[in-house]
């Protein structure tokens, strides 16, 4: 059945076959005469063709994820493991992580969205973690053409396909809709689990002679060196190689994660690691593992199950078949493991050994197939320190702060929150379980998602934001300001933020302009997470984001979570009585430099982006986490895209209030969209004492009322309408479109 | 006006979770003769002539939406069904 | 009052029940695997929400063979109460312990919202705590939940008050609203919404109380007829 | 051994959600011409012969398992395959 007969090492090295996998010719050289001391043979090149990947290797990525803030006091796991680990009291852990499948989401959609979702469900329970929590942030072009509209459908079917199958509940992300997207959509999940310090796994293979048991779905030819096409540059001329499309399983991952989480919990001493099989499956599972305990490693791929018969070694290695996890477990307990996963009705089967010295070995048929040194695989592959160059899109910006001209504030109001990106999101997140589980005290449609921890009094907020065109202006602020706002979010929920996760999703860093955009962000993200004490510890980089040599928005997903100490803390968005006092916390300045209202008004984002101030930010985060710990606060809501006036319509649709407020501000301003502010109701008999703790830094604008009456009278005009046909306009606009 | 029925199935290599919970369900029921099952989408479209060539018309549906060809294959029947 | 809640692989529910049964009702509850094949132990036997066997087929259809499914006929044979919630209603129809079937939601997607529900019957045991047409809040999570059935079936289950509880605002398609059924005989009662997920105040809804308390009150004994 | 290729459909009452959504996509891409679309089930099985006559085989999987009666039909095809 071998189309091409694999090829010689000679002949590999004189066709340069190596290119197609993504090996450079001067990684091949490396190969040859560093590592190996001789030429490769095809299932060698192979192995490292997906382990020097950019998805494996972080070898473009490396030098800037460095910057990265990993420490604080609360990390017990950084980066390096299948996801970082956060200690959140009483024994108790929290773990995330955000993984991106932009490119198979573009090939298929709803398979390339559920397997992402697969993918990080399993990062996180072979931590010895149980997952509580999902999250999706995802990016679109403009929703007008009927394939954006196709994947847009197809992605969120996934998503919800996946999740409400297993019985995750997915709580939050958020939705952007921007041209630069068209092409290549960004399609990144976040999955959050919870464990108890003492289950906490690594993926590691210690102890020469004990075993390793491969378990879960059986191995066949999908996604064959998946890493290394997640890794290359989208070109439609490329369309016809891609190798087959996985296709997920999430009843197997159910039962697989049920399985583990058995083996972790009541077979600890004899389980020595864990580790699941992502990118370049088999061979990055099990070399990873060896690595990092410093082991060799033995395999007879004949053991390995197998769904299709004639599989090479170089399919049976690079195959990246879903729902399959790698364990090393003491040699002799053996039966022990394979009766747990027997009941659940899986496959464990022991498929290799730990051996003595460093070496990774494969055999096949009986024969040596692979011979080469561990450490080469996981730990050499070569770094690369790319150029920068400032682009010459941020030389070539005006200074000049775009002034939106208002002829009629509440038309443009109308107008604003009928924007894709303004909308509800309703339409989407309505399509995922977010109740499963019974823990979920904040659905999606809030600042952040909450979910409580059962048996406790604590309960933890998730969110993942970005904003992309930020980061096109200027990618350092850009990047301060995603980690600000994902913080906003958590605090007007009532948290303090405790870490975050992140996927970098950027263009070619080969190009000095684009890897300008990734260091340079990855800086500002660097220095926020020291300010707000939110170490980094998991991510993702996906780079190469680009469709016929057009790179996405520099688009750092930042996915935060963070800790609600006492379950009353717990705030939301909406407006929750009628006679309460309405403040803004922060002060708003003529903003407008990469702002909704400039993309509605000019059909796109121009100009050097408007100032912004860390410290500011995190003086008004604490102050407002202090009112809500004290009791002060009805509601808050931070104010992001779409302005004051967005966010103050949005805490009116949750439990349809009314307001009436006035401001000396120009009705243009209700648009901008300055940072560090949130729109805060208290009620009648706290007012005083919060605005004792709040002055000088938040204003009062007015009160809500019961009418059905959205009125504001600013310094020139007056927003008015009705908050019920308001709502109409908001969530009805992206059904409308998607249709 | 035409009849078409589409048969849309994964292609080889490509794993197929639902054929194989209904195969083993099947085992499970004592039909332990079944070797294998796939399961894949059947639609009956119905459409009257429009000013290409019907099959043309067809293939660019599936092409483009009733089937992934980079996972799924198609084939399909066409009838012309009799005017009432 | 002992409840049995049987997990078929895939269930993702089942864990929900029992903690809304012992944690919030204090109540006894035990999860049962889906090969056990005696129930006779127990008073009442839920059957949990998610998505048995991937739910690939079509919901319920594979789940309704799984062994225990013979013992929970025997157990409704007994005139023991049994209830299924979202895919344990699924399962209930298949096995035909239910009539009518359950298909793909109206607006062909997965739904999960909060939904206005009314209670058309509290002369059953799993209702006697509601009022005659009380408006009750209840989540609902799923993809096939738009219930069908014929136009004699619908015409029986209207004239034997065997429609329990209606949808007030129709979210899936289902024939005459239909939410929630009981069997005939009073004891088999299945539902598409959640009420294990409705039974603490912090998860925005306490409605799905009266369910379980009403089990409790009237421990398995049929509620006679007004 | 044999080829089975069952199709499983709704019955005529009833509507199918499913193949609404095709066909307002169809209708979206321009395909005005598209009067309806129906969704159903495709399976292909393969199994070896039994003591029992196949077809009475076949229909009482389908009965029990492959098809809902309440609200789905089905028919199907058998091919004898040759021995390899
Ligand atoms: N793809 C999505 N999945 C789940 N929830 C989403 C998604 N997109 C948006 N949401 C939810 O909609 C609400 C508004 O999102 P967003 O506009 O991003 O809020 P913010 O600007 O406060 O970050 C949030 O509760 C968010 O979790
Ligand atoms: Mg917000």
């Amino acid at each position: 059945m071998l189309k091409n007969p694999e090829l010689s090492p000679e002949a590999l090295r004189d066709t340069q076959a190596y290119r197609d996998w993504g090996l450079t010719d001067a990684e091949y050289q490396l190969l040859t005469d560093e590592v190996l001391g001789r030429l490769p043979n095809y299932t060698e090149a192979g192995l490292f063709s997906g382990m020097w990947s950019e998805h494996c290797s972080y070898k473009n990525s490396k030098p800037v994820l460095k910057k990265f803030w990993t420490q604080g006091e609360q990390v017990l796991e950084g980066p390096g493991e299948g996801a970082g680990i956060i200690d959140i009291g009483d024994g108790q852990a929290v773990v995330f992580k955000a993984e991106s499948h932009n490119h198979p989401s573009a090939v298929e959609p709803y398979e390339g969205a559920a397997t992402g979702v697969g993918g990080i469900i399993r990062d996180i329970f072979s931590m010895g973690a149980r997952p509580i929590a999902l999250l999706d942030s995802l990016r679109f072009g403009e929703p007008d053409d009927t394939h954006t509209k196709y994947l847009i459908s197809q992605v969120v079917a996934g998503i919800g396909g996946y999740g409400n199958c297993i019985g995750i509940p997915t709580i939050g992300g958020d939705t952007v809709f921007d041209a630069s997207y068209q092409k290549n959509p960004l399609v990144n999940a976040m999955c959050v689990g919870i464990l108890d310090q003492a289950d906490i796994q690594k993926g590691q293979a210690t102890g020469i002679g004990n075993s390793v048991i491969y378990v879960g779905a059986k191995t066949g030819r999908d996604g064959i060196n998946g890493a290394s096409f997640a890794s290359a540059e989208f070109n439609d001329a490329k369309a016809s190689q891609r190798s087959a499309v996985q296709v997920g399983d999430p009843f197997m991952e159910k039962l697989l994660m049920e399985a583990c989480l058995e083996v972790i919990r009541d077979h600890r001493d004899v389980l020595i690691g864990i580790q699941d099989m992502g990118a370049a499956g088999l061979v990055s599972s099990s070399a990873e593992m060896a690595s990092k305990a410093g082991s060799g490693l033995e395999l007879n791929l004949d053991l390995v199950p197998q769904r299709e018969s004639g599989m090479t070694p170089f399919e049976l290695m690079l195959s990246e078949s879903q729902e399959r996890m790698l364990l090393c477990v003491k040699a002799g307990a053996e039966d022990e493991i394979y009766a747990v996963f027997e009941k659940y009705g899986l496959d464990a089967v022991t498929i290799g050994k730990v051996t003595a010295g460093h070496q990774y070995q494969l055999f096949h048929h009986q024969e040596l197939v692979a011979d080469v040194p561990v450490d080469a695989l996981a730990t050499k592959a070569p770094v690369y320190q790319r150029e920068k160059k400032r682009p010459t899109r941020l030389n070539k910006q005006s200074h000049h702060q775009f002034m939106p001209r208002l002829v009629d504030a509440t038309g443009t109001l109308k107008k604003m929150l009928q924007q894709p990106t303004i909308a509800s999101k309703k339409a989407i997140f309505e399509t995922y379980d977010s109740q499963v589980q019974t823990n979920t005290v904040v659905k999606p449609g809030s600042d952040a998602g909450v979910i409580r921890i059962r048996h406790t009094d604590k309960a933890l907020a998730v969110t993942t934001d970005v904003n992309g065109r930020y980061l096109y202006l200027n990618p350092r602020v850009g990047g301060e300001i995603a980690v600000a706002e994902a913080a906003r979010n958590i605090v007007a929920s009532g948290g303090l933020p405790l870490g975050i996760t992140d996927c970098l999703n950027y263009g070619n860093p080969e190009k000095p302009e684009q890897f300008y955009d990734l260091d340079e962000s990855a800086q500002g993200i660097a220095r926020a997470c020291q300010l707000f004490n939110t170490p980094v510890i998991s991510g993702n980089v996906s780079l190469n984001n680009e469709s016929n040599g057009e790179a996405i928005y520099p688009t750092p997903m930042i996915g935060m979570v963070g800790l609600i100490k006492h379950q009353r803390d717990i705030t939301t968005q909406d407006f929750k009585h009628a006679g309460d006092a309405v403040y803004v916390l922060g002060n708003t300045g003529a903003d407008f430099n990469g702002s909704e209202i400039q993309k509605m008004l000019t059909g796109k984002i121009s100009g050097e982006l408007f100032d912004f101030d860390l410290v500011t930010e995190n003086q008004n985060q604490r102050l407002l986490l202090r009112a809500i710990q004290k009791g002060l606060v009805a509601s808050a809501h931070d104010v992001s895209e779409g302005g004051l006036i967005t966010t103050i319509a949005e805490s009116c649709f949750g439990q349809g209030f009314g307001v009436k407020l006035t401001s000396d501000l120009p009705s243009m301003n209700f648009f901008a969209e300055t940072q560090s502010r949130f729109v805060i109701s208290v009620t009648p008999d706290k007012q005083a004492a919060f605005a004792n703790l709040m002055e000088p830094y938040a204003t009062y604008l007015g009160t809500t009322t019961a009418d059905d009456r959205l009125f504001i009278q600013t310094a020139d005009q007056a927003f008015d309408i009705k908050v019920s046909f308001a709502q109409r306009l908001w969530e009805g606009a992206l059904p409308c479109l998607l249709k | 006006m035409y009849l078409v029925k589409v048969y849309v199935t994964y292609k080889e290599s490509i794993l197929d979770p639902k054929g194989e919970a209904v195969n083993d369900a099947l085992h499970r029921l004592g039909y332990t003769n079944v070797q294998s099952v796939e399961l894949g989408k059947y639609f009956e479209l119905r459409l009257t002539a429009s000013s290409r060539p019907i099959e043309a018309e067809v293939d660019e549906m599936c092409d483009r939406l009733l089937a992934n060809v980079n996972m799924e294959t198609y084939r399909y029947d066409i009838t012309e069904l009799e005017a009432l | 009052m002992i409840f049995a809640v049987p997990v078929f692989p895939g269930s993702n529910c089942d864990h929900d029940m029992v903690n809304a049964l012992r944690d919030v009702l204090h109540a006894q509850a035990e999860l049962v695997p889906a090969t056990t094949s005696d129930l006779s132990t127990y008073d009442a036997v839920i059957l949990p929400g998610g998505f048995s066997y991937g739910d690939y087929l079509r919901s319920g259809a594979i789940a309704r063979f799984a062994p225990v499914m013979t013992a929970v006929q025997a157990f409704a044979a007994a005139g023991k109460p049994v209830m299924g919630i979202c895919n344990g209603f699924q399962i209930l129809t298949e096995a035909g312990l239910l009539p009518g079937a359950l298909q793909a939601n109206r607006s062909a997607k997965f739904i999960c919202q909060t939904s206005e529900l009314i209670v058309r019957n509290t002369q059953t045991q799993f209702t006697t705590t509601y009022t005659e047409n009380q408006h009750i809040q209840l989540p609902i999570a799923h993809g096939e939940g738009n219930y069908y059935c014929d136009a004699a079936t619908l015409a029986e289950l209207q004239a034997h008050h065997q429609i329990v509880f209606e949808y007030a605002d129709n979210p899936n398609g289902s024939v005459a609203n239909i939410a929630g059924i009981i069997n005939r005989a009073g004891n088999v009662l299945g539902m598409m919404p959640h009420p294990e997920r409705a039974v603490e105040a912090i998860l925005g809804s306490i409605d799905g109380l009266g369910l379980f308390n009403s089990l409790l009150t009237n421990q398995g004994q049929e509620v006679t007829h007004a």
